[in-house]
Parts: C-alpha cells; structure tokens; sequence
C-alpha cells in the first residue's frame, strides 16, 4: 500500500535561516499522523510546503506515489489535500456558507454561483460536523471560536479532501469542543482520510493519533506508533531532555485577601459572580467557550466596565472605568490573544515592555529610554527571553518567547493581582514549563493569580481553587482537593441552553 | 523600526539631493539664499498641516479636512474683526480657537462615534468648507492693518517670520512624536489600538489631541495665510490636503500606521517644493511639474519597497 | 426563519436606510414643492448625476477589494477627452464610444500591478496618479475645449423608451454589477480578498490578480463614465471637475461599503449617489440659502454617516 | 452636536422673499455706478495714473523681452483664447515671447506662487489675471520691484500692484448690456435667474451688483429670482440651470449664464427641454460655444468682448509699457490692429464696449 502523501528529503531556508533539514514524512488513508515539535521547530513550514503554499528547496512530494509540484495552494487543493489553519483563515465580514464554499462555489449551468445549492451544501457539511444549530447565513465575525473552526473544517470538507491537515485544531477549544473535534476526527479517519495531526497536547495525541513523527530544529527526530511511545519520551524527543513534572505546582499559604469581586455584573454577559482572591493563590477559571471567562477577566480589568458589582483591591472599594483604573489599581492582564491584545508586534520588544509603565518611565513628558533599556535587559534576563536584544522587533519572536515579553511587561506594573488568559495556549511543552515554574515563583512572591485555561489539565495541574463558570454565570467554586475532571467537567457542563449571545465573539 | 525609516530617510535623501544638484545645474537662479527662503515661505502653510497630520497618519487615521478648516478660519478672522469688530489679536484668537474646535469635533466623530476617519472628515471636509461659504456670504475682509503682514510676509533676523513659526512646530512634533509617550502611543495605536487600548495607554484621549492639534495647527496655518496674502477668501486651502498628504507620505510615513517620522515629512516637503521650483525655474510649466511630483512619489515608494524586500524586515 | 429574515434585512439595511431617506426627502419637498417630484426634474436629477453613479459602481469595487481610487476624476476627464479627440478627428463614432473603455481599463490594470505586485499602498498609487493624469491633460489639451462633435455622437442624450440612456446605464451597469458581485466567483471574490488577503490565499484565490482585475474593470467603468459625461453636452471640457473623486467616494461610502473592505454592494452606492443628486437639487427647491448649500450637504453626509454608525452598532 | 449645527443654521438658512429683492445673491459690496438707462454715457475720465511701476528697470526699449501670462486658471476655453491673442500679437511684434502658464484650479495660493517662481526665474514682463486682487498684490509688488513689468487683463488686482490694467469692459457697461439685453427678450416684467461660478470670483460678483443697480434704475419691474453656484464645471452649470427650469416652471423667463462656462450649459439645458423661444439665456459666452444654439434659433444672443483682442491688446500694452511709449498721462494707446484704446480709471486701458453677438454676425467671428 502506498501512502497518499509522501514528503521526502524536504529542505527548505528563508535568506540564511534554514528551517527544514532532509525531513521526511508519509501518511496513509484512513491514519491520523500527528506532527509534533516545539514551536520554530519547523512544523508550520512543513505544513505549508505541503499545501502548496511555500515551495520546497529540495526534496520531493508525493501523491500516490507519483511526484508533484505545487505551484500555489489551489493546485494542492485540487489534489485533495486542504488545511485547517491555526489562526483560522476565514472571511469575517461574509457568510458561514460562503466561507465554506469561497474559491470553488457550486455553479448553476449559466456559470453563476448557486446559492441555493451551496446554502444547501454547507448545512449538509456541517450536519455532518454534528453541528446543527450553526446557521449558514450567519456572519462569521459573529461565531464562536470552536464554530470558525468548524466552518474551517467544513471547508476543508467541501473540496473532499482526501488529505486533511490541522494546525493546532484544539488550541482554541474548551475540552467538551475538543471532545467533538475528535469524534469528527475519528469519523473522517473512518471514511479514508488521511489526517497531518498537529497539536502541543499529549492526551489528544494519545487519544487519536495512530502514528507521530516529531521534529527538532528543523530535522525529523523519528517516526512511531504511538503505542509504542510515552509522554516522556515524547516530551524528550522535542525538547532534547527530560521533563520531569508538568505542572510544577508548589504549595503557597493562603496570606491576605488580595482581591474581592461581588456581585459583578456585565449586563448581557455576565451575571452576578462573587469570589476573593487571596495573596499567594492560583486561582484557576473553568468553563467553556462562550461561558464569559474572558468577558469576566475583562470586566474585572476594565475593558468592558462592570454594569454592577464591587470590586476591592486589598480591601478598598475601587471604580474601575477603564484600563488605566485598573492598571491604578495593581490588577494587570495577560490577555488571551497575544498577537492582537497582548503586544504591538511592529515594535522593538523594549517599547512592549515599557508600554504598560509609560507614565511611570516619563520625566517631563520624556521618555527615559535609559530605564526603559534597563527594564528591558532584566526582564529578557529574568524569564530568559530569546531575542536578539531589545531593540528586536517583538513580531519576529517564538510564540514562547512573546508571552514571556507579554508576561514582562505586565509584572512591570508591579501588580497585586495577575490575569492570566490562556497563558499557555500555543506554546510549546519548554515554554509552557518555564511558564508554569514563573507563577509559582510569582505566587510565592505573594502575587495573587487568576488563570484562565481552556486546558482542563493545567486547570487542574496549577490551581489553588477552581472557579467554574456556565453561561455567564459562577457555577461552582472548588478546591483543588476537592477537583477532579469528573467534578469540575460536570460544574462546567450541566444543562446548556440553545446558544445564548455569542460570546466568543469580539 | 527605526532601521528601516532611517533607509526610506536614506533614500529620500538622496533622491533630494539629485534634485537640488539637476536643479542647480539647470538655472543659476535656483540655488540661492534668496530663492530657497522664499521657497520656505510658500511652504510654509503645507508644512504647518504637515506636522500633525503625520501624526494622524501614524495612527493609521486620515483628516481631509485640514483644507476646510484652514479655510473656515481664514474667514474668522475676518469675520470676527470686521463684522464682529473685535481687535485683531482678539479675532485671532478666537480663529485659532475655532478651529481648535474644529478639529476636537473631528476627533470626537472618530473617538465617539466610531467612524472611520477616512469618512467622517470627507463629511466635515464639506460641511467646513460649507459653513466658511455660510457665514462669509463670499465677502472677502480686507485692509488689515500693517503689523499684521509681519506674520505673512516680514523677516526676523533674515529669514522669514512664519519659518520660525513653522520651526517651532516642526521641532515640538520632532520631540512629541521621538522622546515623549505622547508620540510612543502614537505608534502604538497606529500599529495596534488594541493591542494599545490593552496596555493602559490613552488612545482615545490621544487620538482626540491629535486631531485637535491638527484643527488648530490649520488654523494656525490659516491665520499665516491671511497674512501673508491680506484677504480672507472661503475657498481658502482648497485642495490643500491632498499636498500635505503627498508630502508625509513622500516622506515615509505609511500610510497603514504605525511607522513614519516628522523628519522624514520635513524632507518630504522640502522635496516636493525645490521640485516645483527648480522646475519652473528651468522651464517646465506647471501642469509638467504636476506630473513629475506624481512620477517622483510612486519612484520613491517603489525603491523604498523593492529595498526592503532585500532586507530581513 | 426568523433568524433568517433578520441576516437578510440587516445586510441590507444600508439599501433600505437609503431608499428611505430618498423617499423622505421626496415626499418632504414634493409637499414644499410639487415641480421637485415632476417627471422633469426627476428625470434632470437622474440624468445629470448618471456618470457619477455609474462611476461609484466601479469606486465600490475597488473600495470592496480593500482599496481605494482617488485619481477616478482626472481618469474621467482625461478619458472624456480621448472620446471627444478621437470623434473630432473623423474616427467612427462607436470607437470614440469604446475607446474610453479600454484605455480607461489598461491605465488602471496599470495602476493595479502597481498595487498588486509592487506593493504600493493604494491611496499612494491614485494619489500619484491623480497628479500624473490632471498635469497631462492640460499638457496635452493646453486646455482647448473640444467643440464641433458630430450629430449622433451625443450618448447621453439618446432615449429608449421614453428613458433617457443615462439612466439605462446607471440601472443596467447596477444590475448587472449586482449580479456580478453576487453570483460569479469573481465577484465573491473580491470580497473575499478585501475580507482577508490571507485567507483568501489560502482557498486558491490570488489577491494579486484580483485586485487588478477590480482596477481593469473600475478602469473600463470609468471609460462608460466619462462617455456619459462627454456627450451629455455639445462640448467637451478640458479639464476635470474640481472634487469628482470626493463625490464618487462619499457616494460609494454612504451607500454602505465600508472603507475597511470586504462589505458593501453597488446597489447602496447608485442609491447614495441618487440621494446626493437628489439634496442638491432639493436644496435649491426648498430656497435654502445659496451661501449655506454647502453647510447644510455637509451636514446631511455627516448625518448619514452617524446614522449608519448608529445603526450597525444596533445589529452588531 | 448635530442639534447645535441645526439650531444654528436653522435660524440664517431659508432665505425669505424680502432676503431675495434686498440684495442679489453673489454680488459684492462694492459701490455701484449704472449707467444712464439710454444713449450714450460720456466715457469715464482717465484720471491721474494710479499704477505703480518698476524699480530699476532695465532698458528694455525695443530689446527681445520674455513675458509670462499667468491667467486665472488654465484648461478652460477663455483663457485659451486670450492666450492664441497674445500670441498674434507676440508674432506681429516679433521682439517679444510669450509663455502661458497658471494653475489647473483658480487658486489664488497656487497662483502666487506661479508669480514667484516667475519672479525668480527672471521674466521681463508678467501678465496676469487675478483670482484675487488683493491676494495677488503683495507678489506683484514683488514683481516691480525686481524691475519686471506688470500688466493684468481680464481680472484686475489692487491699482498700484500692476502698472496697467486692459479692461475687457466696465462693469457697469456689462451690466448694462446684459440686463438691457434681457429685458428685451423676456420683457420689461419676466423672471429669471443667475448661473455663476463661485461667489467669491470678483468679476462675477462685481458685475452682479452692477446689474443689480442698474435694473433697479431701468428695469424696475424684472424679477430676480436666485443665483446658483456651478465652479467651472459646465456639466454642473448643466445641472443647476436643469434644476432651475424644473424649479420655476413657467415663471421663469430667462437665465443668466456669468461665465462662459455656465451660458453655453444653460442654453443647451434650455435647449434639451425644449423651451427654446420661451426660456431665454442671456449671458458671457465665446461665441464659437454658442453658436450652434444660436445658428439653431434657440438662443438669440451671447455678449462678450472679443476674448482674443483682449490678449492681443494686453500683449500690446505690455510691449508698450516696455518700450516706454506708453506712459502716465496718456489718454489713449495705440494697440495694433485694434487702433487706438482709450485710457480710463487712471490706469486702464478700455477694450470697448461689450458686443452683443447674434445670429446675423456670430458667424463671422471664431474665437
């Protein structure tokens, strides 16, 4: 049996940069192979050469054993291979059936597009996503994450795609959405079609995928089934050592009430939610998408202003209208989306770091870029940053790295309370540890953490308590002795209604 | 950043100073203290607009109403001097505070209401220059009185009155927009507002200075104008935005956000004024020269694209 | 279903916004005014005003596509002369009608490998074109009018019907361009790029060519604008209207295609061009002072900017 | 803000009918002078020289001399025609060069600036005609002082910024011609209107007023009913002269075309209406715009100075001034084949009378 896609010998560079060194690839119909590797270690160029979008150095690709040439991702397409992209490439501004039809839309005989046919078409593909409340005349700017991605994937469908590649699929989904991803996985994997499988996450790796192929560097460390390795060897393929805890939790004493949060209300989003958070704690923020954590996150940090509620910071009732309130009053957020929240990616990584203290690095309404410079240093020092210097552009940094220049800024303002959201959502396993060992150290510093993680492990793994949340609402709040997947999956999903407001949307 | 605004500068530099050398080897009249002061004066009211409105652009916003509101106050002036009969200072004062309004309207439509700049000053770009037609009822007020014209058309130390006014401005923009977090948020917004709206940094409150800065900077250049050719008029500053623009984009400033220099508008500006001149001065009529500072402005976006392709970025 | 008729409505609700005002606006001053609704000054309205809705077609596409044109009056000034130039010196009469359009269309598929290959930014592009065409044409002209067209040559003029072909082309290019953007792959496509370059990329579609083609056939429009506008009257003027490329922008902007790219459909823009047609006009009817014309458009634009602001933030 | 912007405009918006019979929209404030309502009126005195002059001229007598015309705007069919005059002119003298040169807009900033560069590029002569007359001053009095000869046609600026000034016409002459011309075409009791192209063009306005004041005094019973703006834009002329025959119906009897660009415009909307016998237009216009309406016997008449005399006569004049055979104190010029041009106003030199084309002569003229 030949496999449908062979990559062989593929090299590639950008200038001098090589990215890809003499890797090759394979996959069967009917097989999940997942691909894994830390980020920059060439998984991304490697799915793009697949697709047609870059072209190889040297090396050769595959298709049933004949050799091809892509000139561009129309021409991969036509052969049936399409990809689900990380950042989900989507048209916002058009509807759920166009998206999933764009490029190549049903025609009527006249060679017009037939939107009959292609509304039609587009509720059988997402019928068969098991997504029946998803509407094909909805905007996709007004769809949850976990529903852009399905409407990728339909895409993906619609060109019967007999290759189907997925970048990080799950990144952005609550677990009970990552639970329907693999179904559909599995029913695809049962109709013959082959699935490239990229992901950080060990247990969809061993839930799913039949065989792994992991790269380093640019270069393929192995090829196996997966049955025949371990979360650790795996972890020590990429990384090149050994990690030997995951969450690296640490026990902290509970010290002061840092942050008390009563009756906070957003009207139409969120509702009603009291809890305190104390000095040294890590208090973890269930829930699914959609379920308004990051809409409770923002509130408490300004964005969207509370329509009701208190909020204290160590004990003193503060009005927080704005960003800079609560910036005023040591709360600092890492926010979910790095790229378009997090960082002004354009700019030198030591104006990022600065960007949150401006008022206090001016002198006269000048900025001292002598202290900003110093700033700087210590935090690429301190979280050990991998850049150039400080002057390099933050755009140009590793996934890792920029959460680590996102993360600096923000302990710049020397905050009492840290929001993280997502703090490790496409990172890699090096990265993520780093970043895990860095609130322990924060926490123990007597920094109070609020972390939001779509990641029910690492929910689980990092925190002190748990805060569930269901439908904009404080469902459960339980301690770690207390939590278990069971216990806190329950609190989280319960009855849910018909859709409520679109909240994953922004 | 700064790598690659230094080598649009660079080149921009250069393509100057071809200018200025096939210039001065066309005409000897040309490369004159007398003529390039004088070149400076005329340029002056583009200049002025210049200033903020890079600061606009580097927002990633647009004001095309900078030309409505220059003319809407040259009217003021008159309008409140004769019609009002307020002493002149007064009327300049209240011109100048117009038009500050102006321009703290055109932010507050952006900043409150969420239009795009683009077309919410293409609406005041009318409604300005309509309301200069309403109240002038296109009269022209004439016969200001003799200290006036100093502005316009007088020297100080040798050089021309508005050149230290235009200086002052340009080197306030220089440190706004290079040392103070004033101009670091500038940036900011124009390369994320989200990502600047995240990080605690003013942007609406920013871009409402800006744009009010810009209201005011049109009517300081109006109040120049008036001066130096002693009339008001309400077609005044028609068309001008499109110059301004031409020179802050000539000189680098994309016209995305988030990148660009005062410096570079101050070449940008001086670049497109020795082209006019020199050309005139050598022969080439207006409507040629036309053509050759749309020629030059493509030529210059072109090289500074085709260079930074070479370039790691 | 409901849900179903709510999308519907809500992305039309540019269109419906519009075609209210205009028939406020109609019904407002017919009562002032009866000769404002007569058959003759509807038909003077639509006429006089056919070429900037036609050209606003082609200014919405460019504006879908994520860019933006504001050399399009210089190009119809120079493209109305060639027509006239080409009549005058004894070609046939249907070359100095076709003319305009292909070399309306190749000047703009030039000014889009601009954009699309050599990456300059679209507004610099138009503003240097803007500059290169309006200073040609007066070399060119050296600003002679250009009188003594032929008898037959007067398109504008014509009537089918009873309708006068102006108002044919504006309707028909609408539909047609309405069609086009709706139901050709094309079309879809162009608002796919203007949504989101990558992704369009990304489903096989190159934003390069298509974005030169929305300049070739904003080009070709163009040229059926500039036709229009030629041989409405017995002479040809020489040099472009002062502000065309304003009026044709707002037109396209007001009638709901937004500036960002990606939204937006023809219809709203012929309709906006009507409704700024249709105030001009109005404003003389209701004896608004002559000196406050231009205060009071201002005013209504930015109203019906605010109030379309107003609106999409009510449906999201 | 909107409510501010509406209460304020609210109140000064409509125009009454009392507004419309007080002062005619885009005149100017200018004091008037009609002229008798018949016969002759004895030609306005020269008066002492009040133009300026050159500082330190060159002897330029009968050397080859450079001039630069710099009319209003270029790229309008007006200004081409004084244009091809001045070059008649340039080609009979034979010593002197003539180069038109101006901005594409009527902008007085880019206008001036067009006078500079001149100034520093080193003309003998400057020709001009002012968007501005004041506007334009400071930089013509640059001019002399660099010893360049100053002559403006067309449009004046202030007297001591030129040295003289060759005037197509008085406005009160124009007025005159105009309005008489009206009244006999649509009767001493007809309505009408006026299509002009900005407010604040001088000439326009000045000869708005003009004609106000002369119909007061001879056409007591005429109408007036509004002034539209159309630039110089002869589709919008189109327009609004469409807009007003749609507006007034029957009531109005004629249209007043200010520019040659707005007359021809009205005439053909005149003409495509069909209302040609009952919609008169009367206004400035070159007669080869005018003469298919003419010849067609839908237009009855076009007044105008001969456009390309103007030039002619301003070229002469500025060969003159140089040569110094023109000089304060004179009463009249010698002018070519014009003859001898009569001096007025101190310091300007008078075409004539404007002429009033008709279908009988239209047609032996072609400029």
């Amino acid at each position: 049996m030949t496999p449908i896609l062979e990559l062989k010998n593929i090299s590639k560079a950008f200038g001098p940069v090589k990215v890809l060194t003499g890797v090759d690839f394979d996959l069967y119909a009917g097989e999940v192979h997942a691909l894994m590797g830390e980020n920059g270690a060439g998984k991304s160029t490697m799915i793009r050469i697949a697709s047609g979008d870059h072209r190889a150095d040297e090396g050769e690709i595959r298709l049933d054993g004949e050799p091809r040439r892509f000139a561009g991702p129309r021409e991969a397409q036509a052969e049936g291979i399409a990809v689900v992209h990380q950042e989900l490439l989507l048209f916002p501004a058009l509807s759920v059936a166009e998206n999933v039809f764009l490029g190549h839309q049903p025609k009527t005989a006249g060679g017009f597009v037939d939107w009959a046919r292609m509304r039609r078409e587009a509720r059988e593909l997402l019928d068969r996503l098991d997504c029946p409340n998803l509407d094909v005349d909805q905007r996709v700017s007004k769809l949850s994450v976990a529903d852009r991605q399905r409407v990728e994937i339909a895409r993906a469908l619609s060109r019967n795609a007999r290759v189907l590649i997925m970048d990080e699929p799950t990144a952005a989904l609550a677990e009970a959405d990552v639970r329907r991803l693999l179904e559909v996985i599995r029913r695809l994997r049962a109709d013959g079609v082959g699935i490239v499988y990229v992901s950080h996450r060990m247990n969809e790796i061993f839930e799913i995928a039949d065989r792994v192929t992991v790269l380093r560097d640019g270069r393929s460390i192995g090829t196996s089934k997966v049955a025949d390795v371990t979360e650790g060897s795996l972890v020590s393929m990429m990384v090149g050592r050994d990690i030997h805890q995951l969450f690296p939790k640490v026990d902290i004493p509970r010290g002061e009430t840092r942050l008390e949060v009563s009756g906070l209300s957003l009207a139409g989003v969120i509702e009603d939610i009291s809890f305190d958070l104390h000095a040294g704690e890590i208090l973890g923020i269930a829930g699914l998408v959609g379920s308004g954590r990051t809409e409770l996150a923002q509130t408490i940090f300004g964005v969207t202003p509370a329509t009701a509620g208190e909020i204290r910071v160590d004990g003193a009732p503060r009005r927080i209208a704005s960003v800079r309130d609560a910036i005023a009053a040591g709360i600092a957020y890492v926010p979910e989306d790095r790229g378009l929240h997090g960082l002004v990616r354009p700019q030198p990584l030591r104006e990022n770091v600065s960007m949150a203290i401006l008022d206090r690095l001016t002198r006269y309404a000048v900025v001292d870029t002598g202290r900003e410079q110093r700033l700087a240093s210590e935090a690429i020092e301190r979280f050990s940053i991998r850049a150039r210097d400080a002057r390099q552009r933050v755009g140009q940094l590793s996934g890792g790295n920029q959460q680590k220049v996102v993360l600096a800024k923000w302990l710049a303002t020397d905050p009492k309370v840290l929001i993280l959201d997502e703090p490790t959502r496409g990172i890699d396993i090096g990265a993520k540890t780093e970043i895990h060992r860095l609130m322990g150290e924060l926490a123990r510093k007597g920094l109070a953490i609020l972390m939001i993680s779509s990641e029910l492990p690492e929910v689980l793994g990092m925190s002190d308590r748990i805060l569930v949340m269901r439908e904009g609402r404080l469902s459960a709040i339980v301690d770690r002795k207390d939590a278990t997947p069971d216990s806190v999956g329950a609190a989280m999903m319960q009855t849910r209604r018909e859709p409520a407001a679109a909240g994953g949307a922004r | 950043m700064t790598r690659i605004l230094i080598r649009h500068e660079a080149i921009l530099g250069i393509l100057f100073a071809v200018a200025l050398f096939v210039m001065a080897a066309q005409s000897d009249r040309f490369l004159t203290t007398a003529n390039l002061l004088n070149q400076a004066r005329l340029m002056t009211e583009v200049g002025l607009i210049a200033i903020p409105m890079t600061f606009v652009i580097v927002t990633g916003g647009i004001d095309l109403s900078v030309g409505s509101i220059l003319g809407l106050c040259a009217i003021l002036v008159g309008v409140f001097w004769q019609n009002a009969g307020l002493p002149l200072p007064a009327a300049i004062g209240l011109s100048l505070l117009a038009g500050t309004a102006a321009g703290f309207a055109n932010g507050l439509i952006i900043t409150r209401f969420r239009v795009p700049p683009l077309i919410a000053t293409l609406a005041t770009l009318a409604l300005y220059r309509g309301l200069a037609e309403g109240i002038s009822q296109a009269r022209s007020v004439r016969g200001y009185p003799e200290w006036f014209a100093v502005l316009g058309r007088g020297e100080f130390l040798g050089i021309p009155t508005q050149l230290w006014l235009f200086a002052l401005v340009a080197l306030a923009g220089i440190f706004l927009l290079r040392f103070t977090a004033f101009g670091r948020t500038t940036y900011a917004i124009g390369n994320s507002e989200a990502a600047a709206e995240f990080s605690g940094l003013p942007v609406e409150r920013t871009k409402l200075l800006i744009y009010t800065a810009s209201g005011f900077v049109s009517a300081l250049a109006a109040i120049v104008f008036v001066s130096r050719v002693s009339t008001t008029r309400s077609d005044m500053g028609n068309g001008i935005e499109l110059e301004v623009i031409t020179a802050v984009v000539l000189g680098g400033t994309s016209i995305f956000g988030g990148r660009g220099m005062v410096i570079g508008t101050l070449i940008g500006l001086c670049l497109m004024q020795i082209l006019q001149n020199g050309l005139s001065l050598s022969g080439v009529r207006g409507d040629g020269t036309t053509v050759v500072i749309g020629a030059v402005l493509i030529v210059a976006v072109l090289i500074s694209n085709i260079l930074g392709r070479f370039s790691n970025d | 279903m409901s849900r179903r008729s709510f999308h519907a409505v809500s992305s039309l609700g540019q269109e419906i916004l519009l075609v209210v005002v205009i028939l406020a606006l109609f019904a407002f001053v017919g009562a002032v005014n009866p000769r404002f609704v007569s058959e003759n000054n509807l038909t003077s309205i639509f006429v006089g005003n056919a070429y900037i809705a036609v050209a606003a077609i082609g200014m919405s596409l460019v504006i879908v596509s994520g860019n933006i044109d504001v050399s399009i009056g210089a190009l119809i000034g120079v493209l109305a002369v060639i027509s006239g130039l080409l009549v005058t010196s004894g070609y046939p009469i249907w070359v100095a009608w076709l003319a305009p359009l292909l070399i309306g269309s190749a000047i703009n598929a030039l000014v889009g490998c601009l954009i699309a290959f050599a990456r300059v930014p679209s507004i610099i592009a138009t503003l240097a074109m803007l500059s290169i065409l309006s200073g040609g044409l007066i070399t060119f002209t050296g600003g002679r009018w250009i009188s003594g067209l032929p008898a037959g040559y007067q398109l504008a003029q014509f009537r089918l019907l009873g309708v006068p072909s102006p108002v044919w082309f504006m309707v028909g290019m609408t539909i047609v361009a309405a069609l086009l953007m709706r139901y050709t792959a094309f079309g879809r496509s162009v608002y796919a790029v203007g949504s989101n370059p990558e992704a369009a990329r990304a489903s096989g579609i190159s934003p390069s060519s298509v974005v030169v083609r929305v300049f070739a056939i904003h080009g070709a429009i163009a040229g059926v604008a500039a036709v229009l506008f030629a041989t409405q009257l017995q002479v040809i003027q020489s040099t472009t209207p002062v502000g065309l490329e304003l009026v044709i922008i707002t037109a396209s902007v007001v009638g709901g295609v937004s500036i960002l790219g990606g939204v937006g459909t023809v219809v709203g823009s012929t309709l906006a061009a009507i409704l700024f047609a249709a105030i001009g006009s109005s404003l003389i009817f209701l004896n608004v002072s002559a000196y406050w014309l231009r205060a009071v458009q201002g005013v209504l634009i930015l109203a019906t900017v605010l109030a379309d602001m107003a609106r999409r933030r009510r449906t999201g | 803000m909107k409510k501010l912007m509406t209460a304020l405009l609210g109140a000064s918006l409509l125009s009454t009918p009392v507004a419309a019979q007080s002062a005619w929209t885009g005149g100017d404030d200018q004091p008037t002078s009609p002229l008798a309502c018949s016969g002759e009126s004895p030609a306005p005195e020269p008066g002492e020289y009040n133009g300026g002059a050159p500082e330190n001229a060159p002897d330029r007598k009968g050397k080859d001399i450079t001039v630069v015309d710099i009319p209003k705007l270029v790229g309008v069919g007006y200004f081409a025609s004084t244009a091809s005059g001045m070059q008649e002119a340039a080609k009979e003298l034979g010593n002197i060069t003539i180069n038109t040169d101006g901005p594409t807009r009527a902008n007085i900033d880019e206008q001036i600036t067009f006078v500079d560069n001149y100034i520093t590029s080193g003309v003998d002569g400057i020709l001009f005609a002012a968007n501005d007359p004041v506007a334009i001053a400071p930089v013509l009095k640059k001019a002399l002082a660099a010893g360049i000869n100053v002559v403006g046609y067309d449009a004046d600026a202030q007297a001591d910024a030129r040295q003289w000034f060759v005037n197509q016409a008085l406005p009160n002459g124009v007025a005159k011609s105009m309005m008489d011309q009206l009244a006999s075409e649509i009767g001493e009791e007809g309505s009408f209107a006026i299509v002009t192209s900005t407010f604040t063009t001088p000439n326009q306005a000045r000869w708005i007023s003009e004609m106000q004041a002369y119909t007061e005094k001879c056409h007591p019973k005429l109408k007036f009913l509004e002034t539209v703006e159309a630039q110089e834009d002869n589709i919008l002329s189109f327009n609004q002269a469409q807009t007003l025959i749609n507006k007034y119906g029957d009531e109005l009897k004629g249209i007043l075309g200010m520019t040659s660009v707005a007359t021809p415009a009205a005439a053909e909307a005149v003409q495509q209406n069909g209302l040609c016998g009952k919609v008169s237009v009367v206004g400035l216009a070159l007669p080869n715009a005018m003469k298919p309406y003419i010849n067609g016997d839908c237009i009855k008449s076009t007044i105008l100075w001969n456009t390309v005399d103007l030039g002619y006569a301003a070229a002469e004049v500025m060969r003159q001034v140089v040569d110094g055979t023109l000089k304060p104190g004179d009463t009249t010029v010698k002018a070519g084949r014009l003859g001898e041009l009569q001096i007025v106003n101190q310091s300007q030199v008078l075409l004539g009378a404007p002429k009033v084309f008709t279908k009988d002569d239209i047609n032996d003229f072609d400029f």
